[in-house]
């Protein structure tokens, strides 16, 4: 095989590096030009005279540690909610007998296929009703059913030799003491990529909160530079860059912390 | 029954799976402080036996009972049974000391008890020195010995081992195979133990049950199931390399194969003159290099493999059979012309539809 | 383990099914109310009088055939163009060698934690440039690097045995041949499921489409449904979910077939 | 070098992985048509040296030559060298038949030549009933059987065995065994064939080149090996159960053991009187009832295993050592003292700090 060859096979790796980096070192460089020189060329990768205005008056026109907690705050409710139901259910589908078992298991899997402009409205409407309009547990209520966390700690859980559980009832250990003393801690490398993956999903949120918190103060950081898009086309174009850069910090860091943990679970069920 | 074993009874055993019989009316008693070995070829139905006596698989007919109660009315009190596992189902998030503790803990039984039982069991399997690795950390000898440590570690009455052998290194296996017998030595439990080896069950059991499709075909010591194998599958299974079986004919208190007189049989005469099988193991096989007797065969050598301990001749008789032998010192080379006898005394006759021994309830 | 205890296993099975069922059964229901039912006691499960009136009213308003086939007709294409990439840079990233490989796989994983409020400017300017707006080439093209499918691919590949290019590499088999014969064939079970989680994706995909197709005649079901829901509460809520309930339809169908893809490839579930 | 076969021959093969010499100056030829066998235990680079030959895995240093030409300079051209893999590496999507037919077809030999080679192929390893079925629908031993014709098929000059055996149950092992035989005894091909299991390496083997820590401790045939092991590795790998190794003082002609005398040495007088290791083979040491000569040393019977050919003992020298001792027949039980004597002919002397065979290069 000549090197030829091996360039072409190098031709959709280059393809797709562009599609995908682009846009986030596009996003970067714009806030840090000026408004005129955004408005002039906006496509340039490299800004002529840097400056790092679009910062600064973002800081004074919102208040950014009140943004940032409160995305903080939803994102570790959201996680920890999902992360317990998850655990628990995925339990009960690997060790409990019940009926129609497979229909139920083939109906969770099928929700995640339900696009979300569709449940929007039956959400929104049992949220009003049971009164959790503009507070953070109406948010994470409806996210609580999140089949792919399942899915991924049943597939994790089916990895454990069914002679470890064998072993377990010979010598008549109870089911809690399974699940915590041997379950949970086997499962932790899965737990910690789920719950990073869950929490980063949570932060990036915009759609649902947006429909629930209509209360300045509990705004998120996706919800603001909502606002700072919304006004069509953007009145300050390198100001919304700036806030977008902003809000990409925190995922990011716990990315590359748990990247280890998130590149072999992730693939491993396959979804996102 | 007693304080450190127990009976086992499996009566009228069956199991289905899926609407096919896996184990069909099996009987088998294992006396307390008994060493049985299970012994089959994959897909006998020997694991799902042992794990019947263990209750981990449902029994569909029959009752199992453990010192004379029916598994099925008393559930497992965690005591009674240990279970060593194939691939050793050692807990990964714990270090062998806390394998070893865990189920004790959960019983609560007390610290003290537990240590000094732990530090003797460690002290026995050589494993002080592994005490905090986790499992992820030790060969497979080790994880092995752990296995073999839980096990211990709950001082129960019956002892299940599910061919706790087949994962480490061969050249581990001898050492492996005497701690267990030690161990049976000294702490006298009852053992079950399942394995496809033949040479494993031979050097491990007092009796050995060879079980095929399901059906025991004989439970006896390892002597008389090597010298006296009630059927054919049974003699084949037993003993490398497998027994000879040749076509023959039986009249007039001989046995004839291709008009040639194999055996003059002395010990029985009233057999029906027909087609039989006649077994003859390779070390029963007498080679030389001269017709001795009017019943020499002479045969050509084909093969020729030293195995130090002694040779192993392939050798072919008129083109039409392969036989082979094994034995300690001919001096012989390929294609060599050499004269086989078979003595009365060592030959197994089988019959040919049933391939039943056909001495076997003779005896 | 008594049965009191099984009961309390199955606690928080019910809870997410609610959670993640009832939402759908709700969307069915209450497209078969009339509106006045429907403004009345939109929670009930079971409508008074069902009626189709919102199915025959939705076949007048739109051209429910031609938005169908638009939305077939885009999923289609960025399923393949997303097949087609992914297989390819799955292939380089397994069997090449080159720089910094690792740096450049983590950089295509992250992006899949990068939220689309925040590449969306960027690659709306890019499509504008490139003068695809109100183009399906001009939706599919910033979709074609999918980390997911990459990953999926990937872990597949990783999964049959180095023997086997030994052999190949033995039997001086060139590479194009190893790709086709070997292992398209073997990957096949993963590609009719990500495939079909790739349509299902794009089949249900609104915001994006949104902001490339402007001409109604190029519009797909969920634009569609957008325009039913965006004014504001929803005029007519009955026709929107009626309108839902059809654009459920196709998924479902996909679904149904390739369940058992799906669920393998996905999460390797074995229940029974 | 003819039509058929080709030399080996690696010359200082070095081979570094993360700064660690995984094989370290390795020299081995291997004549036309031989069958050698690379012999070790797991992780020894026996098959590092196999994947090195077969082009798989480059060298740090040195060079591996096929009939004289270096393989670095000439790329493989995917005719002379076949490979059989321990997983078989049979392609999952594809029939038996166009398993072993790809390769011919990408190399384009004509469909006729394809048809006929591989027809016969069929044919010889019982295959031709299975041709249409997919990998996934075999057993162990067709898998294995479809690994070698795949190889066949090539008719290449060399053909590699990387442990093939040692996925498939034991009891097809003697069988698969002599079928590998039988195919070099037709074709004559060079073969390199790895495994850790010395009994497969005895059978087989022209010569073994027994490895150890990447070095290889000896290369002899197999009778040779057993005999007259170069040092107390190849000594303790080869055989079992295992050589008995006795700690012994050498003075005045005689090799004697906490103050008994066990071995009178007339065939060498000329070594320094200090500590040596003796080396006997369990069935070297002559077992009876009575103290028959001088050098009979008094044991206890700890063990009797009867393993229907011949019988194994486990012995105990004064509490301090254990000797197994095989014997044919002996009528004896558990807490008898049986008397043991070894012969100087039988006896295999090593140096204690080398540990090397001190008769070795005498001979």
């Amino acid at each position: 095989m000549n090197r030829k060859k091996n360039a072409l096979w190098h031709l959709p790796l280059m393809i797709i590096g562009i599609i995908a980096l682009l846009p986030v070192v596009f996003m970067i460089s714009n806030s840090f030009k000026t408004l005129q020189e955004s408005y002039q060329s906006i496509l340039s990768l490299i800004p002529n005279k840097p400056t790092t205005i679009n910062y600064t008056t973002l800081n004074h026109q919102v208040n950014l540690a009140r943004l940032a907690w409160n995305t903080f705050f939803m994102a570790t409710l959201v996680t920890l909610g999902k992360l317990f139901t998850g655990l628990l259910a995925a339990y009960a589908f690997r060790y409990y007998q019940f009926k129609h078992k497979n229909l139920i298991y083939l109906l969770f899997v099928a929700t995640i296929f339900v696009p979300f402009t569709i449940v929007m409205i039956p959400n929104y409407l049992v949220i009003a009703k049971l009164n959790l309009l503009n507070s953070v547990i109406g948010v994470a209520l409806p996210q609580l059913c999140d089949a792919t966390g399942i899915m991924i700690f049943l597939k994790t859980m089916e990895k454990i030799p069914g002679s470890l559980f064998d072993s377990l009832k010979i010598d008549d250990i109870p089911n809690r003491r399974i699940f915590f003393n041997i379950v949970l801690p086997i499962l932790k490398p899965s737990i910690i990529s789920v719950g990073a993956m869950f929490f980063i999903n949570s932060w990036n949120e915009y759609v649902w909160p947006t429909l629930i918190l209509k209360d300045k103060s509990s705004f998120t950081l996706p919800l603001a530079l909502q606002n700072y898009i919304s006004s069509e086309g953007g009145t300050n174009f390198p100001l919304a860059m700036a806030l977008s850069s902003i809000m990409i910090v925190v995922p990011l860091i716990i990315y590359l912390i748990f990247q280890r943990y998130i590149l072999n679970s992730i693939s491993n069920s396959g979804l996102k | 029954m007693s304080d450190n074993n127990a009976t086992i009874e499996l009566k009228e055993i069956t199991k289905d799976f899926k609407n096919t019989k896996v184990i069909d009316q099996l009987n088998l008693k294992v006396a307390a402080g008994e060493f049985l070995v299970l012994l089959g070829p994959s897909g006998c139905g020997k694991s799902t036996t042992l794990r019947m006596i263990a209750g981990l698989e449902s029994v569909s007919n029959g009752e199992v009972l453990i010192d004379g109660d029916d598994l099925k009315k008393k559930a497992n009190d965690g005591h009674t049974i240990a279970m060593v596992f194939q691939d050793y189902a050692l807990y990964p998030n714990m270090t062998v000391y806390q394998n070893l503790e865990y189920a004790l803990k959960v019983h609560k039984v007390a610290k003290d008890e537990r240590q000094k039982r732990l530090e003797s069991i460690l002290e026995t399997l050589n494993l002080s020195d592994y005490r905090d690795r986790l499992p992820s950390e030790l060969s497979g000898g080790q994880k092995q010995r752990v296995a073999l440590g839980r096990g211990m570690a709950k001082k129960s009455k019956i002892f299940l081992l599910d061919e706790p052998l087949s994962n480490i290194d061969v050249q581990l296996r001898e050492k492996a195979r005497d701690e267990i017998q030690s161990l049976h030595d000294r702490n006298k439990q009852t053992i079950v133990y399942v394995t496809h080896d033949q040479l494993e069950a031979m050097a491990l059991g007092d009796r050995i049950a060879v079980m095929n499709d399901g059906i025991i075909q004989m439970v006896d010591t390892p002597e008389n199931i090597y010298k006296n194998p009630t059927n054919l599958f049974v003699a084949k299974f037993i003993g490398t390399p497998q027994i000879n079986v040749l076509p023959v004919w039986y009249q007039d208190g001989y046995l004839t194969m291709d008009e040639t007189k194999l055996v003059k049989l002395d010990r029985i005469n009233s057999i029906d003159p027909k087609d039989y099988l006649l077994g003859v193991r390779p070390e029963h096989i007498k080679v030389s290099k001269n017709s001795e007797s009017e019943f020499s065969v002479p045969t050509k050598v084909t093969k020729i493999v030293d195995y130090g301990r002694y040779i192993q001749l392939t050798l072919d008789l008129n083109g039409q059979h392969v036989i082979k032998a094994v034995t300690k010192d001919i001096d012989c080379k390929i294609d060599d012309t050499v004269f086989i006898r078979i003595d009365e005394r060592t030959s197994i006759i089988f019959d040919k539809d049933s391939q039943k021994n056909i001495y076997w309830d003779r005896v």
